[in-house]
């Protein structure tokens, strides 16, 4: 394992983009998702529409690990099922956690695979997961509490 | 080179062919060898439970526990060695006072006073005795070089029943007035517990000067085994305290529907104490008073001025807090490079050997204060060295590179 | 001869031209040097704080401390890491439970039943919560042999909220019947927190299987070092519960007047955990699986029923509950000589090397019901021998002797 | 040390015997000294006429030294006035911590020079002076609580 091999073209490009970083029109679900060991915070929102993800965008701070796996992340899941994010989140989870090796099985993760390693920096690795675990929460019906 | 390098094995050994540059000292420090064969030794040879047993190895053991409590009380400067209650870490000793002071000697309009600055664990226990008693939190917010103006102490006043502070804040590094604090809290009628947990490996703390009401520190942060703390408290104060934590050791005797307690240290020592870890305590007391503070505080103070100056030279790092050296500083850097995330600055750090912290360091209102989500943070001991500061400043050099950012 | 005598150097030392006789198992056991070294090393090579760091060194630690997790996990057989919750021994995982259960879930006239042979540990939180609460104790009581009748297990009924025993008597050595409590306590809708502190080190414990929601146990009895104990409790409950101890590490989020809370473990895990003794204790379960507890089970039944027969043979010495060996009965000999006090029996037996203990092992209430104010205590672990045996009894034979009584 | 030292005849004796060990006529102080750390319970009786101590008398349960102490100490007590007692107190309290050696020093407490070895008995410390700190609070005034 390497900084090198973490800190890629593709994570420098989406850390420093704001292309899925941003409020969306009409949301239907919004969901703040918290790394309390680091203080990470990202918001995500989706607009579904006949189980379809129309839209999605997040907001908030985070290192460039987790601010580029989310937006990763929403490249891939803009125009799925839930079913199929739910399943592209169930992969990832997998790679990180170094179950899935398999370098075709990974194929659907795309852009993600670029986070592979991470599997070897335990550290890190709450910071890869935060967007697919808001996502995966998100899709289960989980909202932002009302402000009391 | 490095005169402490054969005492701390750790600090010696490569990984990656690198060898380890420790500046996360202030979550916790390293223990030399004389500490961690001083634990060896009680289990090889004098292991047994204290106060319990008339046979010889327990009157050992219980000998063992006792010195090493007369020996934090010679350290501290307490009165008495029944001053010296032995917990798991910083955090239990301030739960409990919060538990057996706070919910038992304040009531609904009470004042807490404290600095945005402070630890969690000198912060949650404060705000569960607010929520249970209908007391209040106010809090004291410190200028830019991260000291608390007059304006902000003004704040202790008539209403103030307890002000719980730092003595070296463990994100700024700020040393806080705690004798000017004391006088104030005093005059308003308010007891004072301090958090030495960032000041006592670093620099003398006199309790009996300070005229502090309490003092809570962990074992782990100065050189001493992971799982022993000290609360330190005036005997009156602690004497009419009801005990927080009750069971085996602190008794005095048991009906089935009742029981009445130990008198100090017994009663606030439930259950089976950590004889290893007291000594531990001891023997890494041993080893400061050997190297003294004089050289601790001179060692540190020379590689924070280093350090500074070297960071003051790298374009987009900003620190916070104090920004030279001096009095009123100790050696624990916060910092933040532009565009970068701490975490990222950690890990990059990390591949250089170099073991930094980055995140809210268990001081959330002081992040939120600063306007700030997280921060990186280098913490000095004086077993480092200028070479240990020189590869931090290399490392830190080239963290923007790392990310497609320019100089 | 002994097997384990080159495991624990203590054993082989002799003090004053004899050898330790170590009788007092049940306070604490010895540490295998596999103990002794696995702490030694995590200190001289994987030392940090762990949860904090994002460095190498802290997530080794962060590793070490969480594998541990996981070792007593698979060793109690709970279902997830998230119910095992590391605190500094016993006493305090039983305060925990009184603290953050029994002052948020209990009410008045609500019934806390427990038998009277319970350790202060086991006594005292609950007096602390009925009194808190307006709930109430009731106390079963044991037969001649230690044993709880039908008719008092009746008295857990319709208002008993929890029940508090222990899986082994500290004194008598009765193991107790924890699935029948188990099952007349699920009926009547009660938790049942089981103190294994006596048993773990001696009998498997599957927390699953006895289906108790809660079980609290000493590292330091099980060959683990001080400033280590285990919290078990149901994953349900343990998330209902409010966090007890506050601080750095058990936090979601933090702000000026309020926080949140992290997921199990770490809510109830407050400030820098004690990561050295959570590997010791690791390291004494995989010594423990080695020698395994059928071997321990069969060398403790041997000697026990060994010094049981050896001790009915001498005049005036009476042993308290089951005289016999056997399957409920555990190696814990409490008795008394005639005429002699037991701490003078403790001296003298101490003046041959014989370790015992003498008074009311943190069990007053059960010495009220026995009538009596004091015992002796020999406890056995599978490292003592026959030779062990002989040695004290030949010394118990000599006892009245020394205080001018006759045979 | 050794045990012969301690379980001398005299102990041996004060702790057979109960001269000492009863209740008397209208006392003027009755107080409980506890042992917490091992259960051991005296209870001391005065009777103070004048300053000076009449009649004192003990009960309760303990081990030979603390029974023979509390017996070896009240035959010195008896008679003397509120002050020689508490002078005798402290003699003894220097004695068991190996404070006072000089043996002419310690002659005025006569048969309790034999708890000398006690000082090298750290566990059996406690047993040595319950009575004798028993006496120290019933002189300076403290009296059992009232039953609650
Ligand atoms: C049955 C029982 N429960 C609880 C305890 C308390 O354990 P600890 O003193 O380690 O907290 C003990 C040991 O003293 C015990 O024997
Ligand atoms: C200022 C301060 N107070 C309290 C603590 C809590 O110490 P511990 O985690 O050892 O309980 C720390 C360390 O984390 C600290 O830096």
């Amino acid at each position: 394992m390497g900084i090198e091999n973490i800190y890629t073209q593709i994570l420098t490009e989406h850390n420093n983009s704001s292309r899925n970083k941003h409020h969306i029109e009409n949301p239907t679900a919004v969901l703040k998702g918290v790394n309390p060991s680091c203080g990470d915070e990202i918001e995500l929102e989706l607009r579904e529409k006949d189980g379809v993800i129309e839209d999605a965008g997040f907001t908030g701070i985070g290192c460039a690990i987790s601010q580029a796996s989310a937006s990763i992340m929403i490249d891939l899941i803009k125009g799925q099922t839930k079913e199929e994010a739910l399943r592209l989140a169930n992969l990832f989870f997998g790679m990180i956690k170094n179950e899935v090796t398999d370098e075709s099985q990974l194929e659907d993760l795309d852009e993600a695979i670029a986070l592979k390693d991470i599997s070897h920096m335990p550290a890190r690795v709450k910071c890869a997961v935060l967007g697919w675990h808001t996502l995966e929460n998100a899709i289960h019906g989980e909202r932002n509490p009302e402000k009391s | 080179m490095n005169p402490y390098l054969n005492d701390f094995p750790i600090l010696k050994e490569e990984h990656n062919g690198k060898r380890l540059v420790y500046l996360d000292n202030a979550a916790t420090t390293q223990k030399p060898l004389s500490v961690i064969r001083a634990v060896d030794e009680y289990y090889r040879s004098s292991n047994a439970n204290p106060h319990r047993g008339l046979y010889e190895l327990s009157i050992r053991a219980t000998q063992m526990y006792e010195d090493s409590r007369a020996a934090v009380r010679e350290f501290i400067h307490a009165e008495k060695d029944c001053e010296v209650l032995f917990t798991r870490n910083a955090s239990e000793s301030l739960n409990l006072v919060a538990y057996s002071y706070g919910l038992n000697f304040m009531k609904e309009g009470d004042e807490i006073a404290l600095p945005v600055s402070e630890h969690h664990s000198n912060v949650l226990p404060w705000q569960m005795v607010a929520r249970a008693k209908g007391a209040k939190l106010v809090f004291l917010y410190p200028d830019k070089n991260g000291r608390l103006p007059q304006a902000e102490l003004d704040k202790i006043g008539p209403k103030t029943k307890l002000v719980a502070v730092a003595h070296v804040s463990n994100v700024l590094g700020t040393v806080y007035p705690v004798e000017e604090i004391v006088r104030r809290a005093h005059k308003a009628g308010a007891v004072v517990v301090l958090d030495c947990a960032q000041s006592i490996p670093h620099y003398p703390v006199d309790v009996k000067k300070l005229d502090v009401d309490f003092a809570a520190f962990s074992g782990h942060k100065m050189l001493a085994p992971m799982g022993v703390g000290v609360l330190y408290g005036k005997e009156e104060l602690l004497n009419q305290m009801p005990p927080f934590l009750t069971g085996g050791e602190m008794i005095e005797s048991v009906s089935e529907q009742d029981a009445t307690f130990a008198p100090l240290p017994q009663k606030f020592e439930a259950g089976t104490q950590n004889v290893g870890g007291a000594v531990g305590l001891a023997a890494a007391i041993d080893y400061l008073k050997q190297i003294g503070y004089d050289t601790i505080i001179k060692t540190e103070e020379e590689l924070l001025s280093y350090a500074l100056d070297g960071m003051a030279k790298i374009p987009h790092v900003t620190v916070y807090g104090d920004t030279r050296a001096g009095e009123q500083r100790c050696g624990v850097i916060s910092f933040n490079v532009d565009g970068v995330h701490p975490h990222d600055v950690s890990s990059i750090l990390d591949s250089d050997g170099v073991a930094i912290r980055a995140g809210h360091h268990c001081a959330q209102p002081l992040m939120q204060y600063l306007g700030v989500n997280a921060t990186c943070r280098a913490s000095l001991y004086f077993y480092n060295t200028k070479e240990d500061i020189d590869i931090f400043l290399a490392s830190l050099k080239k963290v923007r590179g790392w990310l497609g950012l320019g100089d």
